[in-house]
């Protein structure tokens, strides 16, 4: 269902939100964002792990922020980006909005493990434990079970209108939680040190050490995106399986072949 | 370069099992999800090419509706 | 018909029909207690021990009893229809589901809140612990109530729709079981935990007014 | 009186109808009809305001039902296929509450006369679940006539009745659309004595 655009073509909105027209642009924007993921990931990857010098306390174990730092980000900002969604699908109600939320779920989630595995393996070598109480931690675990409820929640209601719409109020619900989880298990356990990249702390790391964490946060970023446009253009195939559109789409190899 | 040789760059001042062991468990996973997606959506196509012979065999049942776009 | 009188004949109507079957509310109570009973007999009699986890193992046991009522907050009235003609009444839907919150909490918030100084007892807490630890469920539970209300209007019908409620509402519980036990543990430290009680005011205030339009958004897509 | 224009609605990817149009004046009663899963249900809770149409809307008195929200529920009754009884309750307790739900209490001889008038007088005070089916049935249906409203939306009313009962209801609806009422049911049976009753065939849309 897309709300009728009676606008001027490139001046409505609405143009990309119908499937069909969202569907070749996905398509095409995918390997741009593969390939900008890779080049990032190894320029950042070689300059964290063989550029960068030593910490001072924590010798060589502490590389591994290249990849816990990025990864617990992006799980904050796949959250935010799916709530936005959200909100879009209930005040628009636009399906494909709905899509990119559930599509983008997963890779959340994915980071979010990440995110607690990388910390788990860092804890370990600095604080001789696996796991850590400490604040951020914690709430990433918390996040971490947000995200397994949001893709439980959507992947078992059977009507796509009401997955969609629930999945929607549930995100906007997380998204109110998120930070009042982070405050309070902040407020409950300090013990984590200071974040590593705090605005007046930014001098103490290395400027290699610094430029590598951003490559590779813009690597994840850009991991997060194509994943999520190959998935939503999953969700729009099996959707919209029984559209003209993409009959001809599939048909046409089909008695190709 | 940091590193003098190669084995120290493995051996990651004793930390290696743990840097080493973060980076293959994110190359993995990505990696993984990627084939996940790409399988998913082999199944997609196959089931809707399955449902569209199967409506050509009894063209009763309404499978193609209008554009809905 | 005022918005007003009609939450009020909701509150009167859920109380009626939670009157009719005592008994699970009843059963409600007898977890909670069971639940608190059984921690002692894992980690053993030493007082010292139990007065340290007891405000902890309590808020938990009043979280996982609060979390066994919730279905009956929507489901009984979605089974056989009534539910729709509640969405069907002169008012907004919002109003309907702040009473049944506030329904829900007379019926399992309070009980817990009046039982829980007698299992503190038990766990050796101090007069004025236990009174802080009635504080933090009298203003706790309500929150409980409407942050589970969301959950259970978004598993409406579902399939193992209970499950799914506990992995969607645990998580939102977070803050209000960390002030709660934390409001707790600093009277025992020695603090007046005004600070975490006024946290949890914070909270109660804020869910309370948002929930019921959350959970009334999510109980029209059940019905639709 | 009521109208519906251009209304389209779509369950999952699967059209429900589309442009769907038509208008009802006071004193009219429609017949819906159509194959199982067509979309009547549907149709009669967007009737009854509890979801909106994909497209198109639908007019009460000249006002969109958007506009009018809440307030067009008190001009309506809705019986859905499940009876909306609480097992638990008796029909004198059933009736107390849904009309206090509904916004206008009555006395409790008001309530024993509406339920003398469903013939439900003897069982007033037995737990609905040991009533039999057209009891509750009955039960249901004292709810229309407890509080008079001008718009009956029934979905499947016959069904359970006996044919006493049935003629009884369409006594009912019969001196409800002398009255001014409109009533919109759906049925599969053959309707008893029903004075004009214009028929509307939900189809599959192409």
């Amino acid at each position: 269902m897309k709300p009728h655009a009676d606008g001027p073509r490139w001046l409505n909105i609405f143009h990309f939100a119908s499937p069909y027209q969202f569907y070749p642009l996905a398509g095409r924007l995918i390997p741009l964002f593969a390939t900008l993921a890779v080049l990032l990931a190894m320029a950042g990857l070689w300059l964290g792990f063989a550029i960068a010098p030593a910490d001072a306390q924590q010798g060589e174990g502490y590389r591994i922020i290249f990849l816990h730092v990025p990864t617990s980000w992006m799980a904050m900002l796949i959250y935010v980006a799916m709530a936005f969604w959200s909100v879009m699908h209930l005040i628009l109600r636009t399906r494909l909005s709905a899509m990119m939320a559930q599509a983008l779920a997963p890779t959340g989630a994915l980071m979010a493990f990440l995110s607690l595995f990388t910390g788990a393996l860092w804890g370990k070598p600095m604080w001789g434990t696996w796991w850590v109480w400490d604040a951020r931690l914690t709430s990433m675990l918390l996040l971490f079970f947000l995200y397994l409820g949001f893709i439980a929640l959507t992947r078992s209601i059977d009507e796509p209108d009401r997955a969609d719409k629930a999945g929607s109020v549930l995100a906007i619900v997380g998204v109110f939680n998120v930070p009042v989880i982070y405050f309070s298990v902040k407020w409950w356990n300090t013990l984590h040190q200071g974040a590593s990249i705090s605005m007046e702390k930014g001098s103490t790391m290395a400027s290699t050490m610094l430029i590598a964490m951003l490559l590779m946060s813009l690597a994840a970023w850009m991991y997060a995106i194509t994943t999520t446009l190959s998935r939503v253009r999953n969700l729009i195939l099996q959707r919209e399986a029984r559209t003209r559109w993409v009959q001809e789409l599939l048909a046409i190899p089909a008695n190709k072949a | 370069m940091y590193w003098n040789n190669l084995s120290d760059f493995i051996a990651m001042g004793n930390h290696g099992v743990y840097v080493w062991g973060s980076f293959f468990a994110c190359a993995a996973a990505l990696c993984l999800e990627w084939v996940l997606i790409k399988s998913q959506r082999r199944n997609i196509v196959r089931q809707i090419r399955r449902s569209a012979t199967i409506q050509q065999m009894n063209p009763t049942s309404p499978a193609v509706s209008k554009d809905a776009s | 018909m005022s918005s007003w009188a009609f939450f009020c004949t909701v509150i009167r109507r859920d109380l009626f029909l939670a009157w009719q079957q005592r008994g699970d509310l009843l059963v409600g109570l007898v977890f909670f207690v069971l639940v608190a009973c059984l921690f002692p007999l894992a980690i053993g009699p030493e007082a010292k021990l139990l007065s340290r986890i007891g405000p902890g193992v309590l808020w938990v046991a009043a979280i996982l009893a609060n979390l066994l009522a919730l279905p009956r907050l929507f489901q009984a009235d979605w089974q056989d229809g009534t539910l729709e003609q509640l969405l069907l009444a002169p008012a907004p839907a919002g109003m309907m589901v702040a009473g049944k919150i506030v329904a829900h909490w007379l019926t399992t918030g309070v009980p817990l809140t009046l039982i829980a100084p007698l299992l503190g007892v038990q766990y050796g807490l101090s007069s004025d612990l236990l009174l802080m630890l009635m504080a933090t469920l009298f203003i706790g539970t309500p929150v409980l109530s409407a942050l589970g209300s969301i959950g259970a209007a978004l598993t409406l019908g579902v399939r193992q729709g209970d499950m799914l409620l506990a992995l969607l509402v645990l998580p939102l519980y977070a803050p209000v079981l960390i002030f709660g036990s934390g409001a707790v543990a600093a009277v025992a430290g020695g603090l007046n935990g005004y600070a975490e009680l006024s946290l949890l005011a914070a909270i109660a205030c804020g869910s309370l007014f948002l929930a019921p339009w959350l959970a009334a958004m999510a109980i029209k897509l059940a019905v639709e | 009186m009521i109208l519906i224009d251009q209304i389209a609605a779509q369950r999952g990817d699967r059209p429900l109808f589309s442009n769907l149009s038509f208008a009802l004046q006071a004193g009219d009663c429609i017949h819906l009809r159509g194959e199982n899963g067509i979309g009547k249900t549907s149709l009669l809770k967007m009737l009854a305001g509890l979801s909106q149409p994909d497209q198109g809307q639908i007019l009460w008195q000249g006002q969109a039902l958007t506009e009018l929200g809440d307030d067009y529920h008190g001009q309506l009754h809705y019986l859905g296929h499940k009876d909306a009884l609480k097992d638990l309750l008796s029909p004198y307790q059933n009736l107390h509450w849904a009309t206090q739900i509904a916004g206008n209490p009555l006395s409790e001889a008001a309530i024993l006369h509406t339920l003398a008038k469903v013939g439900l007088l003897q069982q007033c005070d037995l737990p609905v679940r040991s009533l039999s089916q057209g009891q509750k049935k009955r039960a249901a249906l004292a709810r229309l006539l407890a509080t008079p409203r001008p718009l009956w939306l029934l979905d499947e009313p016959f069904v359970a009745l006996d044919t006493t009962a049935q003629s009884e209801l369409g006594e009912w609806i019969n001196n409800h659309c002398q009255q001014g009422g409109i009533v919109i049911l759906t049925s599969h049976q053959q309707l008893p004595s029903i004075q004009h009753v214009t028929e509307l065939t939900l189809t599959r849309p192409l």
